[in-house]
């Protein structure tokens, strides 16, 4: 069968990708390409690593092979601008930064930027995530933002949710002489979604726009709990030597964020509330 | 004569035993089958999708190709430990230890971002000119570096199953064989090698089985066809991942089944002349009967067996 | 332990030696198992060598095959030095080739046989000249199934040893040793392993490789055979050769008292 | 006498194959030690950290306890394998499939679900009354799931290493302890089991080093605190993912070796009588003094040997 | 096959007698090995079973020991039925424990010694008292020790298997068989994988054995053995018994001319 690839079998089943964004639409910016260090100037192609497991940032088509998402429509407006081709593969975390400045030219996989990770990379700032957090349906358990000490909280391996946000509530129960959160930490994001449908967990806590996918893909079955906070800036990783294309990567998030095509790429994919006004080589807040 | 008819020793724990197992089964099946947390409905929308087919189809290849590199250098290495050249044997050894003591995933990536550390690779006077060069990302592209890695990995775990194995073969075999004037690697190739295959196919075919569940972690590389890579992403997309484990479990059981009966043959194959032979004399009539019926140069054609 | 350089000289005098070993010793480590090894056996001749267990009588056999290197003296098979050629004085190691080609020219038998148990008969003979010879197989076939006639087992050429009484595993054992056409046969206790009613097979195609004029150096228990079939017998205890000669001479009137004793143990 | 003192043969090949290889080596350990990306500084920092040497202590604990548990239900299950109860044969035979056919990282994912599957365990009769339940997730915390999944999987492997193994007993020894009067159960234990150990060990040793790279899996439970994820988690904070690999990868290291060197010793026991008795009648001098020279008392201490 | 019945009545009314073999047969699928074999082996007395190979000499042995289960025929040791108990008239299989409890009473002896080769010498002997009869180690080892001087090897009791030669090895496995004190013991050929000088020593202990009043039934092809020490022989052939009484007699003036032709081929 091609269940995989028969689209539109309501919402709950199978990625229905907005339209696709066109890159051609992006004009090449002669400018730009000049600055370009030499290494990079010959090649066609900007390739970009990513973990597509973060739907609606990076993801998979219903092919399973052909990656998309907000991060990979940016990606290929980057490299049109520059006159070049974006080519995005699929790449497990740990593999994504040892091959930055040689095998991948960017990493884009909503690498939520802060100082102990700068000091490896550079990081071009691109969008705003906050964390959110999201319980069952009606909220059976009476979970508050206050009332998480020994509670079960699910995030997903490796994020900023997990450590240091969930950690340090966490040590502050232990602190006040209250039980432990107990963190369940999943390295799909799906596995921490179906366990709080299931209810195994009472909580879960992660980037805003991961939460709003989850939420439409349950199909109601789960609630926000409280609102976005903790505002944190996510980066496009650029090797931490190659500091002439990062300026340049830079230059040319502000002139897609300029000319619009950065709002559209976002409204494409309903995720405006992250949106910055400039993007920054290396903020040094977080 | 009147044969006895004895009555049996009655074991009534063992009918409580299989009575409780039976339930525990039935009752395990029924809730599995019954509890809406499985989504059937979806597992067999999903089990011959056909990507999941590819990526069946892929995680054969890989692990049979793995296999059949890491079969080939654990031959080496079990020969070179026996060998007396002391150089082979420690770097048999050292091989062993490091590939098996250091994580298969961080092989896997390593042969993943070889490219990035080693971008080209050269051949040339070391210290003097190049001779030759290649871009190191064209010669080893995902799949190479996915399987050269997990051949590389478990040849090092079939090293020392193949080891056990030659030094369970009794050494007057090799005495026989040397006194008839066959040389070291002959003796080693067509007399030592498939006796040992007897000790040696059991734990190979737990690693076969091992490697089929380990070429999941070829993401590492990356590669992204594989069996469990293909399930996991339909599980992201659907938010349904047990169905989608499910698809992925029945699978594996599937190729492990055909891999055990495959098993149960080639174990079949070297014991002949050893595990499958009907106690002598009761076989030697009907034996003998048969070799007489058979013309002489049919036997002759099963010789190459050992070789293979 | 008697100086061999004059003993060489004595014994290619002689007509046709085929084998001659001497002042053979050999240690395994501190052990020192054979003390001064003197023998010669000439083309043709039925030489048995009789004696207690641990007398060094597998090792003797062992080390004319290359099977074990000798610590002193020198074997010739041929007028070919064993296990080593001599440059200007010096003993060089033969290359394994080398090695694999003088044991080509030597088939020995072993008391537990030997066979290849995942081969049958037929192929268990075959082996060494298809492999080693690269004989074609076909006339390996035709020789191995002349051979197994000879041995009395034509109708169990597609047996497997398994399936195979020990007396017919040891006559197999035989026709795989004579497939590679050797100039001299090493037995060591071809029948000790055997129930005593399946010896007289054995010895029977034993007494039959004599006849034919094969050279042969047996190692026995068979007294019987000694006196029947050899040519000379020589008795070894505690690594060296205590007597040695006619073996009805021998039997009829062992000279030394150990011999007087180890055939009254024997008889 | 004059000993022999001869030329051996020269093997200029074989220099030169060391020197490729050294050559090789060094070559792997400069570009290794100077490769900028490898971040030896960021190696050392995390090497002895304490999060690094807590994961290793919960890795180490979860390989022993589920190789423990591993192997008492190994024998169970290679002796049911043998039993006369065609029931028993049966159960063992659907285990072994089942649990060596379905990923381990499936199974470990049902043991941490299972609780969301059956949120309670409930013991009743059977579509009667209800006499004890308890809150599954209580009972099955991570710990506990996670050494039970990898335990449960890791049986179904080691029972075919220990079934090969005990079918590698010379029947002889069966039929000579029965004639002795001793039940079969005992046979097993204290005759056939300990003859088998010396060709089950190095395929369990295989499976034990497999073992501490698999508990990484244990992260489907989740299960949080072993040596991967540990160094993984650092790895995403820091953005460093090879150095941290490298701890990983050490440590692994270290404890394969401390294994290894276990192994040797294992084999060595089991093999007593066996493997490392030199020629008998060498020895037997030797051995003859050592026998008058110790008391008779000290040799029954041994006796229990077999049992561990 | 002779009827059994009347056989029975008439052995019960001979002095003590420790065997009863009443007409049994044994089948192995088709093959029927054993074909109606009556004996009796009374208390103290030495029984030699001769024959050719394959006539189901072990067999026999083997369902004595219940090794083998018979397939038609009754087995008596000390009026106790080998295998099961009869209700009315009504044959039930025992259970694992009671057969183990009967073969404590049958010491065998096998022909490959099937020592446990992980276990000394000491330790081989005392592993069945220590672990079916639960005596003491202490007292065991006492009780091994004894047997070990008496087999004359009281020097090798912390020796492994495979640092003995084959006739101590065999010694060894008299010995752990007496351990048990059984009332009646089985050897099955224990001297045919001995090299010949061994086989002595082995038989040595074996009249010994007999000697000090113990019923032994002994396969064996030493047919010195059975005539010095054997107070019957039988000689069976096709899974019959061909001969039996005397053994001087049967020796020196076989009546039945398969018992001439084997005992031709044996001496
Ligand atoms: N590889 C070896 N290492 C050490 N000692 C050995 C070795 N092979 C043989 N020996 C010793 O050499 C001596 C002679 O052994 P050999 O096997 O030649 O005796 P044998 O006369 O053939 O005795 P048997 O009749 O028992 O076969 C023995 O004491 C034996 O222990
Ligand atoms: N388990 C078995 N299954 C089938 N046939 C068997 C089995 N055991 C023995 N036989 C057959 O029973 C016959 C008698 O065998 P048995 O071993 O009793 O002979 P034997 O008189 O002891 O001979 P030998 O002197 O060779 O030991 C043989 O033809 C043998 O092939
Ligand atoms: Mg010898
Ligand atoms: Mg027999």
């Amino acid at each position: 069968t091609t269940a995989s690839q028969d689209g539109g079998s309501g919402s709950s089943n199978g990625a229905s990708a907005p339209a696709t964004f066109d890159p051609s639409t992006v004009a090449k910016d002669d400018a730009l390409i000049a600055l370009l260090p030499a290494a990079l100037k010959d090649k066609a192609t900007i390739d970009v690593g990513s973990d597509t497991s973060y739907e609606p940032a990076e993801f998979l088509d219903k092919d399973g092979q052909t990656p998309i998402g907000y991060d990979v429509d940016l990606a290929k407006a980057i490299a049109a601008t520059l006159g070049k081709k974006a080519v995005v593969h699929t790449a497990d975390f740990s593999s994504i930064l040892p091959k930055l400045g040689t095998v991948y030219d960017l990493g884009m996989s909503s690498f939520t930027i802060n100082p102990e990770r700068s000091k490896a990379v550079n990081f071009v700032s691109y969008f705003n995530a906050g964390v959110l957090w999201a319980v069952q349906k009606g909220n059976p358990k009476g979970i508050t933002m206050d009332n998480l000490c020994g509670k079960k909280v699910g995030v997903q391996t490796g994020t900023v949710e997990e450590d240091p946000d969930v950690k340090d509530r966490s040590a502050k129960c232990v602190a006040a002489g209250k039980p432990a959160i107990t963190i369940v930490s999943l390295k799909n994001q799906t596995d921490v979604t179906t366990r709080l449908v299931g209810g195994t967990i009472d909580a879960m806590s992660a980037d805003s726009p991961i939460i709003k996918n989850a939420l439409a893909k349950t199909n109601g079955q789960l609630e926000t709990l409280g609102a976005v906070y903790d505002s944190a800036q996510q980066g496009i990783a650029i090797a931490k030597t190659d500091t002439v294309f990062a300026g340049v990567v830079e230059k040319v998030m502000n002139k897609l964020i300029q000319d619009g095509t950065y709002t559209k790429i976002l409204t494409n994919w309903n995720n405006t509330d992250g949106a910055l006004p400039k993007a920054v080589l290396n903020p040094t807040a977080g | 004569m009147e044969l006895i008819d004895a009555v049996p020793v009655r074991h009534p724990w063992r009918w409580v035993g299989a009575a409780v197992i039976l339930l525990v089964l039935v009752l395990v099946i029924q809730s599995m089958t019954t509890n809406p947390k499985f989504y059937w409905g979806t597992f067999r929308t999903y089990l011959f999708d056909v990507l999941v087919i590819q990526g069946v189809g892929w995680t054969l290849i890989l692990t049979v190709t793995s296999m059949v590199i890491a079969i080939v250098l654990a031959i080496l290495l079990a020969f070179m430990r026996q060998s007396d050249n002391p150089l082979f044997r420690y770097v048999s050894w050292v091989w062993v230890w490091f590939f098996r003591g250091t994580p298969v995933y961080t092989q896997l990536l390593f042969w993943g971002s070889v490219g990035a550390l080693y971008p080209k690779i050269i051949v040339g006077v070391p210290f003097g000119p190049e001779l030759f060069s290649w871009d190191t990302a064209t010669v080893i592209n995902a799949t190479v570096a996915a399987i050269v890695g997990l051949g590389l990995n478990e040849s090092a775990y079939l090293a020392e199953i193949f080891r056990a194995g030659l030094k369970s073969v009794d050494n007057g075999q090799m005495e026989a064989a040397e006194a008839l004037g066959m040389r070291r690697s002959k003796v080693m190739w067509r007399i030592i090698l498939p006796q040992a295959m007897r000790v040696i196919i059991p734990p190979t075919g737990n690693e076969t089985i091992g490697m089929l569940k380990t070429t999941s972690l070829v993401l590492a590389v990356p590669f992204t066809l594989d069996l469990t890579f293909v399930t996991n992403a339909l599980a992201s997309r659907t938010f349904l991942p047990i169905p989608l484990l499910m698809v992925a479990a029945f699978w594996y059981l599937v190729i492990t089944s055909v891999l055990m009966v495959g098993q149960y043959y080639i174990e079949r194959h070297f014991g002949k002349g050893v595990d499958n032979v009907t106690k002598a004399p009761v076989k030697a009539t009907a034996a003998v009967a048969a070799a007489h019926a058979k013309p002489v140069e049919t036997s002759g054609g099963t010789t190459e067996g050992g070789q293979s | 332990m008697t100086e061999t350089a004059p003993l060489k000289e004595q014994a290619t005098a002689r007509t046709k030696p085929l084998v001659e070993i001497q002042g053979v010793h050999k240690l395994f480590g501190d052990h020192h198992v054979l003390k001064g090894i003197d023998m010669t056996v000439r083309q043709g001749e039925v030489s048995v060598i009789i004696g207690p267990s641990g007398s060094g009588k597998s090792t003797l056999l062992r080390c004319i095959n290359l099977l074990e290197t000798i610590s002193a003296g020198r074997i010739y098979v041929h007028d070919d030095l064993i296990g080593y050629h001599e440059v200007n004085g010096k003993l060089h190691d033969l290359n394994a080739k080398q090695i694999a080609a003088q044991r080509r020219e030597i088939g020995m038998v072993f008391q537990r046989f030997n066979l290849f148990p995942h081969k049958t008969a037929l192929q268990n003979v075959i082996e060494a000249p298809t492999q080693v010879k690269r004989q074609s197989k076909s006339a390996a076939k035709l020789k191995a199934l002349e051979l197994l006639e000879m041995v009395g087992l034509s109708d169990r050429a597609n047996f497997y040893p398994s399936q195979l009484s020990g007396g017919q595993q040891q006559r197999v054992a035989i026709a795989r040793a004579l497939a590679m056409e050797p100039e001299l046969m090493l037995f060591d206790e071809p029948t000790s392993a055997l129930d005593p009613e399946l010896v007289g097979d054995v010895l029977e195609v034993m007494k039959n490789l004599a006849k034919s004029g094969m050279t042969m150096i047996v190692v026995t228990h068979e007294i019987g055979f000694a006196r029947e079939v050899g040519d000379t017998l020589t008795f070894m205890d505690g690594g060296v050769v205590v007597e040695s000669g006619n073996p009805r001479d021998i039997i009829a009137n062992p000279q030394h008292h150990r011999t007087q004793e180890f055939l009254s143990r024997v008889l």
